[in-house]
């Protein structure tokens, strides 16, 4: 039974540090772009309207759960739920720090560790666009349906791009498993350079354009193009149905955001020291920091960068980056191919 | 005892995505109940210690296929009338009678080959790493695995021939 | 000097190539002389080594070339001996000298590119089979030189008689073809080599004598076909359709003496079989014997050669049948001299005579053309056997040989008597009637001396006609001598000795002698004789043996072919394919009732089949 | 209780006749094709199954060739139907029957 106890702690902790995070990341978001656009953003609730987001889920909670005549019902509630789930199962694989010795047992700071991690977080993301497609048609309205036909070949063709951008980087660390991809970008090069994956950096780039589109955020927001088709996939949806959404949305972009770093930016991986517990703590430290940089970065391209054109969108991910990735694979191979078994004409 | 309940609820899960998905009459349910055996069926495959293979069951099935499914669902429109219509009257007990007949034709082929009842289940040592099925794949199948490559890209070229030139848009495109 | 010997063969194939593709934008002199310079240098390349041979230093050598068919031993080889040196000296010499005579001769037709790259390709045919060490390869050349005759002898394809004289040598010779190749599976089969090497080193070992008797007399049908024996000579005087310098080329020089160069070639295994030796031997006689007896009445000049051909490579069959494979070489060298010299005589005679063939219009050519008189003497008395000239040595030891055989030998010997008695007298019919006596042509025609690129060559010719019998007197033996490593394990012929040689000779001297003053006689008057008779109207019409072919084997061929085509084609054939194609229809409409369309009920069909199946398995299988 | 091969080749051959009951009963062409792909699926669980108890890794592999093929299948016959589709307006594979003889 202590597999069940230690997977129930496992799991709820998990989800306490998502919502946590969720919460901050919401309030982050909007503060930052309203500096950015010279504006002052949420002040009234908590310090800084710190608790401006634990205001709107509690408004959305107590709001009333409508839906719409042609909808299909149970698709349509289904929908929200499966995006949720996704998200929060994308989580469980990521290791937000070093394994941490307890009495001389070594507990992952993953809440699984696979053996086939970088797989299953594809798997999850292909499952995530599930969500948005029935949502879309079950909501049995044009607009939604339009969005959600977006916004899922939006994410299909992007996947493909995020696939091939992966593969250079197991090709470099020999395992899917993402505690040991982290493991394998300890030390430095020459002592002075962390031995990170960024210098895979095609990967790291493609990687980071790919997940702006699995995400949905700008400038690859197509799926809710306000201008365009009111508010996309989710135009339907109200009160907590929509909040789940919202939350699923936000736990993506932190997911991505951990992902690129365990997978680029060297995990939890830096420097160390100090009595037991610090020791504990500070690789969660550097693993949170990488991904509050990203996640900074996926704000400050929101509030800088406009929406991309649908056609542009597809012809880019299909023309352009999956291509490139191609290219990049090859050429990571032949390296990879010197670096084994020395050059051809050695 | 993990396994055992793991693989009562989602053999239950299977069973009952299965028989929705021959049963709605609204394809996209339909397609609904395929993508939970599917998913339930890659559960399955984790108990079996095949990860891999559960790992490519959720992204190539609930992925590609199944998202290819309920795209085309919504693009040629659901025709809820066409689900059933009218049929060859004892077409229902006929189809119930086959089923019947394959299953225990299974059934019986697997008791028959199959006299396993060993309480020692599966061989400890074998796992569906990821190791082993690609030393196998890229050892003893290679040219069978390249082959596939063959069928894949062959397929992509039928289906883009299929989808861009039919009899409507063929002078269009002389034309352009 | 062997390490060049592979361009004998390569270069007159670049000129094949070259005149075959671009020799209509080379134009008539570069395309001729092209191909005339890779003849000349191929006999320029082959001089060295074949002097070498001479000079006591060269040695028998197999230059191997590329790996060809490696499973049946055969490799592309050269098998460069005294015997392949003989072969290549006579055939790019006088191919050269036919070459330079075709320059002239040829000129002004439209295919003259063309007429050159068939030469060409004729020379690396006939290089292939001569050189070659293996069977395997010496049956392409066996075949490429087949081919090229075939193209050559119905060069001018537009007259229909040269069409069908080029279809009957290809026939005829497909039948010889099939011979040799029968025997090649035989040799195959026996030694699991195609290396003339390993096959001659081990035949006396394990080939007993049935096998080697017919491996030989299947190759001997190969070669009756290649060298125009009985019953399979009749393509050859057919084949003077061609132009002159290949019937020159081909029929007197080189293409016709494959046959006698092969059984040169294999003779270890011809000694292995007496019995076809003398098959051989009968088979050569009868050959010259029935030649000479059609070649006494023929007019037409060429046919006259024709058969006087025939008759001289019977005497070289009957010499390599008897197992004088020197003496059968030889006489194939002189003869390629004399004969050569000769065709192109021939051919320089017509050229003047604007086409005319038949020599009861010629008649007093000496004063307008005296070097072809000269030269084509020098022929006339080489081909007749008179002393000192070429043929005398060469036909003498052939008769001498046979003599010596003894026994039966004798009856052959006297035949081979009284066909060279005919010889001179067919000659000496054909050179008086030709260039003695009084005019006989039309006021129209003006006669000419012919230009110097076909008299040189008859004057080389002639030159060699003279001489070339010297190289092997009874007194000298040289010719022998170095012919020698190619029949080691070849028995001496036994009982010559140097007293029977010398009278044996001037019997035969005396018989040719005889022939001449005959010929001379009969012929020298103003007023042609009056040739008539039964003999003479059987002998005209060469004994009606192409007739007696039409009917024997021609027409119940085409009976069946017609039958064939009548009868079994529309009624058995075609008529198994309607009858199927109607039971396929009908059974087609009864089960197509079966298909209704429904794509669930194809599955239903399916589920059953399978349920069923699975249930006979486990039946099977004992599942129950 | 113990989770034995048994159970998952009895759970296979269900979810195959029921694959089949769908082929049989159904008439619109995607609901028929996507019953296809659970026989397949069902055929692959066994594959899996059998490679687990025999120790053999061949089955996963013959399960992942399956997968390439079933995706390839997929692709093609979805071109078909929408291809159909697109000339009678209709998914309905009774009245594809043209080829009635």
């Amino acid at each position: 039974m202590s597999f069940f106890i230690e997977a129930g702690i496992r799991v709820v902790f998990a989800f306490v540090f998502l919502m946590v995070t969720v919460l901050l990341l919401v309030w982050v978001e909007r503060k930052f772009i309203s500096d950015l656009q010279n504006r002052i953003g949420p002040d009234r609730a908590g310090p800084f309207g710190i608790l401006q987001t634990l205001a709107d889920g509690v408004k959305s909670f107590f709001k009333e759960g409508i839906i719409p005549a042609r909808a299909d019902v149970v698709l349509f509630i289904g929908a929200p739920v499966l995006a949720m789930l996704t998200a929060l199962l994308t989580f469980l694989v990521i290791p937000i720090g070093a394994p941490i010795e307890i009495n001389g047992v070594s507990y992952s700071l993953a809440a699984m560790d696979l053996n086939i991690g970088l797989l299953y977080v594809l798997a999850m993301s292909s499952i995530g666009v599930y969500a948005i497609t029935l949502a879309g048609w079950a909501s049995g309205s044009k607009y939604p349906l339009i969005g959600s036909v977006r916004a899922s070949a939006q994410m299909i063709s992007y996947e493909a791009a995020m696939g091939l951008a992966l593969i250079p980087v197991v090709m470099f660390t020999g395992s899917l498993s993402l505690v040991a991809i982290v493991e394998a970008q300890q030390g430095t090069f020459g002592g002075v350079i962390p031995a990170w994956n960024i210098v895979l950096l095609p990967s790291f780039v493609i990687f980071l354009i790919a997940g702006f589109a699995e995400t949905n955020r700008p400038p690859f927001d197509l799926a809710e193009a306000e201008q365009e088709i009111v508010g996309g996939y989710h135009t339907e949806y109200s009160g907590m149905k929509f909040a789940l959404f919202f939350l699923a949305e936000y736990i993506n972009v932190f997911n991505i955001a951990a992902i690129t770093t365990v997978l680029f930016l060297g995990g939890w991986s830096g420097p160390v020291f100090g009595p037991t517990v610090l020791q504990w703590f500070l690789p969660v430290f550097w693993f949170l920091a990488k991904t509050w940089l990203i996640i900074l970065f996926f704000v400050w391209v929101r509030a800088s960068l406009p929406r991309m054109r649908y056609d542009h969108l597809m012809a880019f991910g299909w023309k352009k980056l999956i291509p490139v990735s191609l290219v990049w694979i090859i050429l990571v191979a032949v390296a990879l191919g010197f670096r084994e078994f020395g050059a051809p004409w050695a | 005892m993990a396994e055992t309940i793991v693989f009562i609820i989602f053999a239950a899960v299977a069973l009952v995505g299965a028989v929705w998905m021959v049963m709605a009459p609204n394809p996209v349910h339909s397609a609904i109940g395929l993508l939970a055996v599917m998913f339930s069926i890659a559960v399955h495959y984790v108990i079996l210690d095949a990860h891999l293979i559960a790992a490519v069951q959720v992204i190539i099935y609930a992925g590609a296929v199944m998202t290819l499914f309920v795209f085309v669902i919504m693009l040629i429109g659901v025709d809820t009338a066409d689900a059933y219509g009218p049929q060859v009257p004892i077409q229902r007990a006929m189809t119930a009678a086959v089923a019947a007949g394959f299953f225990a034709a299974i059934a019986l082929a697997g008791r028959v080959v199959w006299i396993t009842g060993s309480a020692a289940f599966g061989r400890p040592n074998l796992s569906g790493t990821v190791e082993a099925v690609a030393d196998e794949l890229f050892g003893t199948w290679m040219v069978v695995f390249l082959s596939t490559i063959m069928l894949l890209t062959i397929a992509a070229m039928g289906t883009i021939a299929l989808a861009y030139f039919h009899e409507d848009s063929t002078e269009d495109e002389a034309s352009a | 000097m062997t390490d060049l010997l592979w361009l004998v063969i390569a270069l007159p194939l670049l000129g094949a190539v070259v005149n075959l593709f671009f020799g209509k934008r080379l134009g008539e002199p570069v395309a001729g002389g092209l191909s005339v310079g890779v003849v000349v240098a191929s006999w320029a390349i082959a001089v060295p080594a074949t002097l070498s041979f001479v000079t006591g230093s060269g040695q028998v050598e197999t230059i191997y070339l590329f790996s060809w068919i490696p499973v049946v031993g055969a490799d592309a080889a050269i098998l460069w001996d005294p015997l392949s040196a003989v072969m290549t000296m006579i055939v790019t010499g006088v191919g050269a000298l036919i070459h330079i005579y075709s320059l002239g001769y040829m000129r002004g037709d439209e295919r003259y590119p063309r007429f050159f790259a068939f030469l060409n390709l004729f020379i690396a045919s006939m290089m292939i089979l001569v050189l070659s060490a293996n069977f395997a390869m010496m049956f392409v050349g066996w075949e490429l030189v087949g081919l090229s005759s075939y193209l050559l002898i119905s060069f001018w394809f537009t007259k229909p008689e040269a069409a069908a004289a080029g279809k009957k040598a290809f026939i005829v010779n497909r039948i010889g073809d099939w011979g040799f190749l029968v025997a090649l599976m035989i040799i195959f089969a026996t030694f699991g080599t195609f290396d003339f090497g390993t096959i001659f080193t081990t035949a006396p070992g394990i080939l007993t004598v049935g096998a080697a008797t017919a491996i030989t007399l299947l190759l001997f049908v190969g070669a009756a076909g290649k060298s125009a024996q009985i019953p399979l000579y009749i393509w050859l005087p057919d084949a003077m359709e061609g132009p002159t310098p290949v019937s020159a080329l081909i029929h007197a020089a080189t293409m016709v003496t494959a046959g006698v160069f092969m059984i040169a070639r294999a003779a270890v295994l011809f000694e292995l079989a007496p019995v076809s030796g003398a098959v051989i031997a009968v088979v050569g006689t009868l050959t010259a014997l029935v030649a000479a007896l059609i070649a006494v009445s023929q007019t037409d000049i060429k046919k006259v050669l024709a058969y006087s051909t025939i008759s001289q490579l019977g005497f070289m069959v009957l010499a390599v049948g008897v197992g004088a494979y020197t003496a059968g070489v030889f006489h194939l060298a002189t003869h390629a001299f004399f004969k050569a010299l000769l065709f192109l005589g021939a051919g320089s005679v017509i050229h003047a005579m604007a086409g005319e063939q038949d020599m009861r219009k010629m008649g007093g050519l000496r004063k307008m053309m005296p070097v072809t008189f000269i030269t084509m003497a020098i022929g006339w008395l080489a081909i007749s056997g008179i002393f000192p000239f070429a043929g005398f040595w060469s036909k003498d030891e052939i008769l001498a040989a046979t003599f010596a055989k003894g026994g039966a030998f004798i009856v052959l010997w006297a035949v081979g008597l009284f066909v060279a008695l005919l010889t001179a007298f067919y000659m000496t019919r054909m050179f008086v009637m030709t260039f003695l006596g009084r005019p006989r042509w039309d006021g129209g025609t003006h006669p000419h001396e012919s230009p110097a690129t076909m008299t040189v060559p008859l004057i080389v010719l002639g030159f060699f006609s003279v001489s070339a019998g010297l190289v092997n007197t009874p007194a000298r033996l040289a010719f022998e001598h170095f012919l020698e490593p190619s029949f080691v394990g070849v028995p001496h012929i036994k009982g010559l000795t140097l007293g029977l040689i010398v009278t044996l000779a001037v019997v035969s001297l005396v018989v040719a002698l005889a022939g001449v003053t005959w010929g001379w006689l009969a012929y020298r008057r103003d007023e042609l004789p009056a040739e008539d008779g039964a003999f003479w109207r059987r002998s005209l019409e060469a004994f009606a043996v192409d007739d007696f072919y039409g009917r024997v084997i021609v027409a119940p061929g085409k009976r069946v072919s017609t039958w064939a085509a009548e009868t079994m084609d529309p009624r058995v054939i075609d008529g198994a394919a309607h009858g199927v194609a109607r039971g396929v229809l009908r059974f087609g409409s009864v089960l197509g009732k079966l298909q209704t369309g429904q794509v669930r009920g194809y599955a239903g069909g399916m589920a059953v089949a399978g349920v069923i199946l699975i249930f006979v398995f486990l039946a099977v299988g004992g599942g129950f | 209780m113990i989770v034995t091969t048994t159970w998952f080749l009895l759970l296979a051959a269900a979810l195959f006749s029921i694959g089949v009951a769908g082929v049989l009963i159904r008439r619109n062409a995607l609901v028929m094709f996507m019953s296809i792909e659970l026989m397949l699926n069902a055929v692959n669980l066994t594959f899996v199954a059998v490679s687990r108890e025999l120790g053999l890794i061949e089955g996963q592999v013959a399960a992942l060739f399956v997968m390439v093929v079933a995706a390839t299948e997929v692709t093609v016959g979805l071109a078909i139907v929408v291809a159909v589709f697109r000339t009678r307006a209709s998914a309905n594979v009774d009245e594809l029957a043209e080829m009635k003889g």
